[in-house]
């Protein structure tokens, strides 16, 4: 049984989903992170406009494009933009 | 060299036992206060600040190395509060302790910016209406004993 | 505001208290301290600090009324220690709480390069010779008891 | 009888010196401060190079010239080159 992506939203996009984690299921060989981006977009529209500003992480390490693999039982999260101080 | 990311409220006396390098001349410490006005003319009364913790620690110790590289800063503070903060509380402590002055004030304004625009920490505001008629002081003197603030 | 001359060490904590204002959105604090190292290979052990004290009092409340003005500073401290101030000891510290960080970190920047141009404060070395050889972990073994420091 | 006016000497000027406090004595009409320091030169030669980067407060006010007036009974002050910090 393969364990599902879980997706890690914050700040705006966690208050437009109304959920701080999303399960993803992906295929054993996995999904290039576009596919998961463009995804959650269709499955939570009004997330479209904080999906483009935002970045991406797998498994806490900042993707390097948006090809990189994403795997079962990886962590992905969703940043949009910062704002601490 | 501190960073932290946590829920308890700051002193500058922990801060300046961290910054106790007898060989940097000059300290240079930025402290961020949570600010009750807003654009809109409501009132803030809180920050609620959430990070995610393992790539936002991760960020904070590459500034660090960073500030020690391009400023030959000796110590570094980093300290960012996280949960409820309210109106007055610091929320951010950067600290930078260099050998001359310039450099630990530059080490600290590149420490806050880039904290503000690379590190994943955010905040949400807690804000009461505009021009909220003044309270009186007889408290609890009605049927409600609610505080008045936003939760 | 305070602006102070002591001969009594100053503590971070202090100028926390000072700098509670709370419609300040960012505090910047200097500290300096005094540095071991000379220029000419050998060692400060002390600086003797002295002032012009009226006069540098009138200074202080001229410079913390320019920021005021100029950087619209809501709370400036500066606080010079005058007397004997040892290696690693803090000498100096200023402090502006302004609304938004920028002003507040020109605002200290400001406060501490006039402090050292234009207030009548004067230091005087303290150093021992260079490479002086390291002396003997058993402590007054000998006939002498002298501490090796220059007074 | 006529008071002095006493010439506070800070920093390098008092080490040069070796006094803190120098009398001058003026008549009751003052001098201008340009001859108070011209006669602190003549009588302590050494000090010649420090007064030409000091600056003179009379009564703790800087002089806003050379040419102002200092009476018998005024402080004046010499200043070296500040190093607070």
């Amino acid at each position: 049984m393969l364990r599902p992506v879980q997706v890690h939203l914050f700040a705006s996009a966690r208050q437009l989903v109304g959920q701080r984690t999303v399960r993803w299921t992906v295929p054993a060989g996995g999904l290039p992170a576009r596919e998961i981006v463009a995804g959650l977009e269709r499955r939570f529209p009004r997330l479209g406009p904080t999906l483009r500003v935002s970045r991406f992480l797998r498994n806490d390490r900042y993707l390097a494009d948006l090809e990189e693999t994403v795997r079962p039982g990886d962590e992905f999260a969703v940043h949009p933009p910062y704002g601490g101080g | 060299m501190v960073v932290r990311l946590s829920r308890r409220s700051l002193s500058l006396a922990a801060v300046e036992r961290r910054l106790r390098t007898a060989r940097s001349g000059g300290v240079v410490l930025f402290a961020g206060r949570v600010r009750p006005d807003r654009a809109d003319g409501r009132t803030t009364v809180a920050l609620l600040y959430e990070a995610d913790r393992a790539p936002a620690l991760d960020r904070l110790r590459a500034l660090e190395a960073e500030a020690r590289r391009r400023f030959g800063a000796r110590d570094v503070v980093l300290y960012h509060r996280l949960g409820r903060v309210r109106v007055g509380e610091v929320s951010v402590v950067v600290a930078a302790a260099c050998a001359h002055r310039a450099q630990a004030f530059d080490a600290a304004r590149y420490l806050i910016d880039e904290l503000k625009a690379t590190v994943p920490i955010w905040k949400e505001e807690r804000a009461r209406p505009a021009r909220r008629p003044p309270r009186r002081p007889g408290r609890r003197a009605g049927r409600s004993a609610g505080s008045g603030r936003a939760r």
